[in-house]
């Protein structure tokens, strides 16, 4: 039996600040962007809303950077041998902001009910679940039908929120009235939202680690426009700008500020990866050889150092190069247009026009999209943008109305939760923008995706993922872009912001400001 | 007429610019030898530090002189094109209202009214939203809050006309109604109308950049809106990519006003009559 | 007829048209791409059919379109706008949250407006042809030839990042928790910058009409009698000239409300103004359609309420509509 | 010593007008309590000379030469204050249009009470009483509610007489009319010229008074000056002027006056043109949800018939319902009733499609000259549209359309020129052609000359004179005027009130007349007692 048990969440905290000691007080002002549309976090689950709610809600467990479990409610767990019975010891003495004592209960009903009805990506980790029991009030044990290696993962905060039984049970969750003044039992309370203003959570001063928070609130400051929040950094008026809430042109200026600071850390858990699908059902973009051009045609260097400002990294595959099962043994496509155009020139491509669809989230997408136009138009592609807005967007990926359209998806730290959903057959789902929206068919590599998600140690999941790897890039289904660095433009004197794998979601938990 | 036109300063001032503008516009891919979406030089160059790229270059590293060029071929077009469909909806409306009066009139302007009473330009991004953002689709929700306008001053128009002498005279010499309207009504309310369509392209060139700086413009046709709305985010660090195409704009609304002006002035001398002894 | 009466029919009228517009935009909205259902799944971060389906039967848009249209309607009957399933709550709720934060901004910048025009008119008039005239007519140009959201973004600049006197975005200063005359003011200097931008155009319109219409009055026979009575030339032109040349101006800036709210849209989304036009232009992007919808009538009330406003004013300055019947 | 004397006044006209100077070198004077009637067609300057001396020059328009001296100052070189203390204190001025010279948005009392304001008199109390006072004397009845009054709760007449209040206000040692009674009913004109008469001998104020009908200047003038082209062209008392004038333009405008001189009578004709037959027509205003209907009987039973070859005169005061009759009988507004048979069809009866038909059968001459031609239109597309329209090939309409133009007196050559190329006389005469052109049945002239000049008016007449002998044509002829009347028809209706009050031959209604109001219209034609001595 291994046992995996967090040495002491202290030794983290303590690696990450050295020698000065956490200073209690202060106030922390957050961009969130755009507003969240609400905060129960079981029922919502976009970025905003993952933001600020992370501080509200907790899960059983928390990740660092190389997205190894650290306790959160739970205080240690264990996986038995045969991958099947995953057994969590809660923390003792934690009590919901209300004041009702937070029990394995709770974790039943959020897990077995609650999220199982409103939370569509669990769900699918769920289906390999068994039986859900809590044998006492500290105790949670997960029974699994077979072996899901990726199963660990699923205990992040955004992934598995803990909700309380005692406010949801029996009632309809999505019009519970309760939904806007959340109860979690998070390190930060809510106290009040000013719609279209601010969020303000305040301090749980019962929260159950000794001495934490240390910050005695935090404002989620909504400013719509870009610029705008730009301004706020500078002026003082906010501390955090999460990732992608300013313009990435707009980085390098504000980084440069004195007492300013960056990181690129805190997003491993999400490794965003982006692409373009390409409509593998029809059109040019069903022809091989179109997609392999349009991969020559691109100058993604250029892309990365001008639109994303220097900020991320090429993507050479499906699979995002700072998690697991990573393999960089795939065939190369770097910017070479003679060789796209010597491609369309083979496979006699005649000028038909090509729809872009870009990602309604804001001028760098903008960019790139145009970037990309200009860059299929000098081959000789007849690129058209199509414009849309979100909405749009969502109607015209999940209906496959589209020739090629830009995406960007969180790995959740395993292929099997992230990756494999959008590339294998059974994944074709129309109505969802979500899945295997290019229609990419290899049944081959399905049962490939299927076995290496069941294996058991992690030596032979590599090798699996690796097969896969090389011969889905030749195949091209979707134009892979590049891995997405998200910095964190914050005040140097707030400390020990980004700790973990989802970054400042769960940040201001163990973070504090030098005075 | 002609004469009275062209001895005010303001509005030859205003011919001049426009002028300038159309052969900037008809004349943009002599003048320049890049395509507005063309990535020729780094990002963010400065205006004047570069031979060849007079304003610099924007996010992309596309020239800003050629986007500003062709900026105002989408800008005139629209504004134009527009204004000439809000016209084909507003004057055979506002007509019919003044001429046949009664529960025609009631019905039009109701129907007017109800449109002056939606907010128009939170109509128009719905609609532009609804359509999808393409120069078609702008052009028709532009023209769309802009007809109700003209249909009040066409009824007006149309209304006062109708009351004249000679219209009874038309109608003893056993012309048809709709003869009447069109032969002797209608050619009498053209001079207000021309005033109002040339104000009409000011205001929806004024319209079509808002829509694109709020990102609801065509994304394949450059526009001056579009490079506002795009340059928003960097205005801190390159204030010039939003100050140029702004300017654009100002001096080509206000050349249509200043034309709209001299016309009005040149047109409709009502205050220059009234100083007669 | 009184002006009792005249609110009575005109608040039928307007009772009329807000369902005209509820009907007419309802069909509008629906004829969009884009399933509320498929963006909120999306939203949520990961979507399956069944997901979908639950939302879709959670909105009602399984239903034929005509009961969906009905039922909102039959709400709107009874002043119930609905529920914003994308935000959680009623959409009267979400309105009422911004419409404060609105109507200070329009109204502050009418009120700007309609008084600099008016006064700055005046003056020009009073000086016609001299170089303070044309100085303020060529200022009016130019004030409304420049896009709004161009100003705005320039006086951010110039104001709040250059010189920085003054909040460039928001309402208030968040977290001060300012209170009494303290928040007054904070709220002030932050309502400077969108409030004057919206104001400077609409400005601009009313000056131009004033000036105008001042001039028209003076031509009329009555200044001519004022005038025989031995009345100095600011008397003649505060008591008789502006009075009646106010007339055209009041109709107009009634009129000119609609735009004036639209206005606001891209106001609030430059200067992060938390109000009703950055509600619609957020909830359009997610095909929240009963906040948009609730949106465009509480726009359209409020246009009709400018309407109603000016008109009551063009009955209390002049005696003779009152009395046409 | 005069009240004033004006001595070699010249004033200059800006730089494009038609001649260089409204007024060039006049001199005359105006003695204490007397009146001066200034008399002249439209642009002799008589107005210019006016506002000179009020100082109210339209911009542009200034005083070259001489001096007008009052109260020992010469007022046109007086600086601006002065100016503005001695208007509606010393001088004060009324003018023509009574419905346009008050402010309509100011109370009537407030716009008296201004008159002291201006020149810093009395307390409020004390401006308000002596409002009423004001009132009281110019005879507006029930003054505590006139003067809560606004403008346009009054009747033109009684607007006139607040202008009048506020002139006199301050006790003006001049008055200054410009045409006060020009835009007034007879009754009402009889009675204000009354009222000033009145008032000069109550107050001896000195009265320069400005017209362009001498039957006015017979009512009120004790002296008279004739101006042509800013000229004066004669001068005299009132008395010689009118009887023996010198000048031979003052002739012609005596003589163009229609005088009460009527003209033999022509036997009456047995076949009718027009018939109307208890026509009535009612204006409905208002309703809707709140509103009630007010009705009125614009037109109440009324019968008449116009013969053929006979022209009949329509008179009435503003409001009698003469002009909604006319309109009617051409059916360009469709009765309530009654019937309107031209030729044997009842026009009143017919569909819109078949009454296009018969539309050439009743034309019309109408009021404004400027108005009833399409400035967008040539003249021969205003002449020929209609025959065209009835089935004449065009070819012909236009030989027609330029016949008639030589008929008229205008040249054939006029038919490609636009309407604004003419003057308002001119305009006239394109107007009889046009409905010349239609061969109509009938033509009815609503107001055909009282937009025009005395002279031009009598030009006018001529042509219709000329053209009935010609064509035998039947016309009904609506007029205010019964001089104008008793000129070129035959038989006279009155109406008032929408009524037909008396109908008979020229001679019966204004040697005869049979009813109280047909007597009180004639008594009340300005000059009327010097006409009939004049026809005696």
């Amino acid at each position: 039996m291994t046992k995996l048990r967090a040495t002491t969440f202290l030794i983290a905290a303590t690696l990450a600040a050295p020698l000065a000691a956490q200073q209690e007080g202060g106030r922390l002002d957050i961009v969130v962007q755009p507003e969240p549309p609400g905060l129960m976090l079981g029922l919502v689950q976009n970025g905003p809303t993952q933001l600020v709610a992370g501080d509200i809600y907790e899960s059983l467990l928390r990740y660092n950077s190389d997205l190894e479990p650290q306790p959160s409610l739970a205080e240690s767990w264990e996986i038995s041998d045969d991958g099947l019975t995953y057994t969590f010891n809660l923390h003792e003495g934690v009590t919901w902001h209300d004041g009702e004592p937070f029990t394995a209960d709770d974790v039943v009903f959020s897990a077995d009910v609650f999220l199982r009805e409103t939370h569509a990506r669990l769900r699918a980790s769920l289906a390999y679940v068994e039986s859900i029991t809590a044998p006492d009030d500290t105790t949670v044990v997960f029974q699994l039908k077979e072996p899901f290696g990726p199963f660990i993962n699923a205990f992040e905060a955004g992934t598995m929120p803990i909700v309380p039984k005692h406010i949801y049970e029996g009632t309809d969750y999505a019009t519970n009235e309760m939904n806007a003044t959340p109860i979690g039992t998070g390190p930060f309370k809510f106290e009040t939202w000013e719609k279209g203003s601010y969020i303000h959570l305040v301090k749980n001063e019962d929260y159950y680690l000794e001495g934490k928070p240390y910050l005695d609130e935090v404002y989620y400051r909504v400013i719509p426009d870009a610029a705008a929040r730009a301004v706020a950094f500078e002026t003082g008026e906010v501390d955090v700008l999460p990732g992608g809430s300013v313009e990435n042109w707009d980085v390098p200026r504000l980084t440069e500020m004195e007492g300013v600071c960056s990181t690129g850390a805190g997003w491993e858990f999400f490794a965003p990866l982006a692409w373009m699908w390409m409509n593998n059902r029809e059109g040019p973009t069903s022809d091989v050889r179109f997609r392999q051009a349009v991969m020559y045609a691109m100058d993604r260097d250029f892309v990365k150092d001008v639109v994303w400002n220097g900020f991320g990294k090429v993507a050479t595959g499906p699979v995002a190069s700072s998690t697991n099962f990573y393999s960089d043994d795939v065939t190369p496509y770097d910017y070479n247009p003679e060789k796209a155009e010597a491609l369309l020139e083979e496979m006699g491509y005649d000028g038909a026009p090509v729809r872009i669809l870009p990602l309604p989230y804001g001028e760098t997408w903008q960019r790139w999209a145009e970037a990309v136009r200009q860059n299929l138009s000098e081959v000789g592609i007849n690129a058209e943008i199509d414009s849309t807005d979100v909405a749009g967007w969502n109607e015209k990926t999940s209906q496959w109305d589209y020739d090629l359209a830009f995406t960007y998806l969180y790995q959740y730290g395993d292929p099997a939760l992230g990756v494999s959903r959008n590339y294998t057959a059974d994944r074709i789902k129309k109505g969802s923008p979500w899945n295997n929206v290019e229609g990419y068919e290899n049944p081959e590599l399905d049962a490939k995706w299927a076995a290496a998600a069941t294996m058991v140690t992690p030596e032979e999941r590599a090798a699996a993922y690796a097969e896969i790897q090389k011969e889905i890039v030749d195949d091209v289904p979707v134009a892979w872009l590049q891995e997405l660095e998200f910095p964190t433009i914050y005040r140097c004197d707030v400390k020990d912001l980004v700790t973990t794998a989802i970054g400042i979601n769960d940040g201001p938990r163990d973070a504090w400001i030098e005075e | 007429m002609w004469k009275r036109f062209s001895s005010n300063i303001g509005a030859m001032i205003g011919v001049v610019l426009l002028v300038a503008v159309i052969a900037i516009a008809i004349f943009a891919p002599l003048l320049f030898s890049h395509d507005p979406w063309q990535m020729v030089q780094r990002p963010f160059l400065a205006p004047f530090s570069m031979d060849g790229l007079p304003l610099g270059t924007d996010t992309l590293g596309r020239d800003v002189a050629s986007q500003l060029a062709y900026g105002a071929r989408v800008s005139l077009l629209v504004g134009l094109v527009s204004t000439l469909v809000a016209l084909l909806i507003g004057v055979p409306l506002g007509a019919l209202a003044g001429f046949y009066g009664n529960w025609v009139d009631e019905g039009a302007m109701r129907f007017t009214e109800f449109f002056q009473t939606i907010p128009n330009f939170a109509l128009a991004i719905v609609l532009v939203a609804i359509f999808e953002p393409t120069l078609a689709s702008i052009t028709i929700a532009i023209a769309i809050v802009s007809w109700p306008p003209v249909a009040r001053l066409v009824r007006a128009e149309v209304m006062s006309v109708r009351k004249r002498e000679f219209v009874d005279a038309a109608r003893l010499a056993g012309l048809s109604r709709p003869r009447i309207l069109m032969t002797q009504v209608l050619p009498n309310t053209v001079s207000p109308i021309i005033v109002m369509a040339s104000l009409m392209v000011a205001t929806a060139i004024l319209l079509e950049s808002s829509l694109s700086f709020l990102g609801l413009g065509d994304p394949n046709a450059m526009s001056w809106g579009y490079m506002i709305g795009a340059a928003r985010t960097v205005i801190r660090s390159a204030w010039w990519l939003s100050f140029f195409p702004g300017i654009a704009i100002v001096i080509t609304v206000l050349a249509l006003n200043l034309i709209g002006e001299g016309l009005n002035d040149a047109l409709n001398p009502h205050l220059s009559r009234k100083g007669k002894a | 007829m009184s002006i009792f009466t005249v609110i009575l029919s005109r608040a039928f009228k307007a009772f009329l048209t807000l369902l005209a517009i509820a009907v007419l935009n309802f069909c509008l909205l629906h004829a969009a791409p884009g399933d509320p259902a498929v963006v909120l799944a999306g939203e949520a971060g990961a979507a399956d059919e069944q997901m979908i389906e639950q939302l879709r039967e959670r909105f009602g848009l399984d239903q034929p379109f005509y009961v969906q249209l009905g039922k909102y309607v039959g709400g709107v009957l009874q002043f119930d706008l609905g529920y914003s399933f994308r935000q959680g709550a009623p959409v009267s709720e979400l309105i009422l949250d911004r419409l404060p934060a609105t109507l200070l901004l329009t109204l502050t910048a009418f009120v700007i407006s309609l008084v600099l025009g008016i006064a700055f008119g005046v003056a020009a008039s009073a000086r016609v042809g001299k170089p303070s005239d044309s100085l303020l007519t060529t200022l009016a140009l130019l004030f409304y030839a420049t896009p709004l959201y161009w100003a705005a973004l320039m006086a951010v600049l110039v104001f709040s990042v250059w010189l920085g006197w003054l909040p460039g975005f928001g309402y208030e200063t968040v977290g001060a928790d300012y209170t009494g005359m303290a928040r007054v003011i904070d709220i002030a200097k932050h309502l400077v910058l969108p409030a004057l931008t919206l104001g400077l155009f609409f400005m601009a319109v009313y000056m131009r009409m004033t000036r105008a219409s001042m001039l028209e009055v003076s031509q009329l026979d009555f200044v001519k009698t004022a005038k025989a009575k031995g009345l100095s030339g600011p008397a003649i032109r505060r008591r008789h000239i502006l009075r009646n040349a106010i007339l055209p101006v009041v109709t107009l800036a009634g009129l000119q409300a609609g735009q004036l709210v639209g206005g606001a849209v891209l106001t609030e989304t430059v200067f992060a103004w938390p109000g009703i036009g950055r509600l619609m232009f957020e909830s359009l992007a997610a095909r929240d359609y009963n906040t948009i919808l609730g949106v465009f009538l509480v726009s359209a009330a409020m246009v009709i309420l400018f309407n109603i406003v000016t008109d009551i004013v063009y009955r209390l300055v002049d005696p003779r509509i009152g009395a046409r019947a | 010593m005069s009240a004033l004397s004006i001595e070699h006044l010249s004033i200059g006209l800006p730089q494009g007008a038609d001649r260089a100077f409204a007024v060039e070198d006049i001199s005359f004077a105006i003695e204490k309590g007397e009146i001066l009637c200034v008399v002249g067609e439209s642009g002799s300057g008589k107005s210019m000379t006016a506002n000179a001396l009020m100082g109210l020059l339209p911009p542009g328009v200034t005083v070259k030469s001489g001096r007008a001296m009052f109260e020992a100052r010469d007022i046109l070189r007086l600086p601006e204050a002065e100016k503005q203390a001695l208007r509606g204190e010393r001088i004060a001025m009324i003018f023509q249009e009574p419905m346009t010279a008050l402010n309509p948005l100011m109370r009537i009392g407030e716009q008296i009470a201004e008159v002291f304001a201006a020149h810093d008199r009395f307390s409020q109390q004390e401006r308000r009483d002596k409002a009423l006072t004001l009132i009281r004397e110019v005879g507006l009845p029930d003054p505590e509610k006139i003067i809560r009054a606004y403008p346009f709760q009054l009747s033109g007449g009684q607007r006139q007489r607040a202008m009048i209040a506020m002139a006199l206000a301050l006790e003006p040692k001049l008055l200054i009319a410009d045409e006060p009674t020009t835009a007034l009913d007879v009754t009402t004109q009889a009675q204000i010229l009354k009222l000033i008469l009145d008032l000069r001998e109550r107050h001896g104020m000195a009265v320069m008074f400005i017209t362009h009908d001498f039957g006015v200047v017979a009512e009120i003038a004790d002296q008279v000056i004739v101006m042509r082209e800013g000229r004066v062209v004669e001068r005299g008392s009132a008395a010689s002027v009118l009887t023996d004038p010198q000048h031979e333009y003052t002739r012609r405008l005596l003589d163009a006056i229609p005088t009460g001189k009527l003209p033999p009578a022509r036997a009456p004709r047995e076949v009718p043109a027009l018939e109307i037959k208890g026509l009535r027509k009612v204006y409905r205003t208002g309703g809707g949800f709140f509103r009630p209907v007010r009705e009125v009987r614009a037109v109440d039973d009324v019968s008449l018939t116009v013969g053929r070859g006979e022209v009949l005169g329509l008179v009435g005061e503003s409001g009698s319902g003469k002009s909604t009759l006319g309109r009617t009988a051409v059916r360009l507004v469709t009765p309530d009733g009654g019937q309107v048979l031209v030729g044997g069809t009842d026009l009143a009866a017919l569909s819109e499609e078949e009454l296009r038909k018969q539309r050439h059968k009743v034309q019309m001459v109408f009021q404004d000259p400027y108005a009833s031609l399409n400035p967008r239109q040539r003249i021969m597309g205003a002449l020929t549209d209609g025959p065209i329209t009835k089935g004449f090939p065009k070819a012909q309409a236009q030989a027609r359309a330029r016949e008639l133009l030589e008929i008229v007196g205008l040249g054939a050559e006029a038919a490609s020129r636009f309407p604004h190329e003419f003057s308002g006389g001119q305009r006239q005469r394109i107007g009889i052609a046009r409905a010349l052109a239609m061969d109509p049945e009938l033509i009815i002239a609503d107001e055909a000359v009282s937009a025009l000049d005395v002279s031009i008016q009598a030009q006018v007449l001529d042509l219709l004179r000329d053209l009935r002998e010609r064509f035998d044509l039947s016309i009904l002829f609506i007029t205010h005027d019964l001089r104008v009347a008793a000129q070129l028809c035959d038989r006279i209706a009155v109406m008032q009130k929408g009524k037909l009050v008396e109908i008979g031959t020229v001679h019966d209604i204004f040697l005869r007349p049979q009813q109280d109001y047909t007597r009180q219209l004639l008594a009340a034609v300005p000059g009327a007692d010097w006409a009939k001595a004049g026809a005696a």
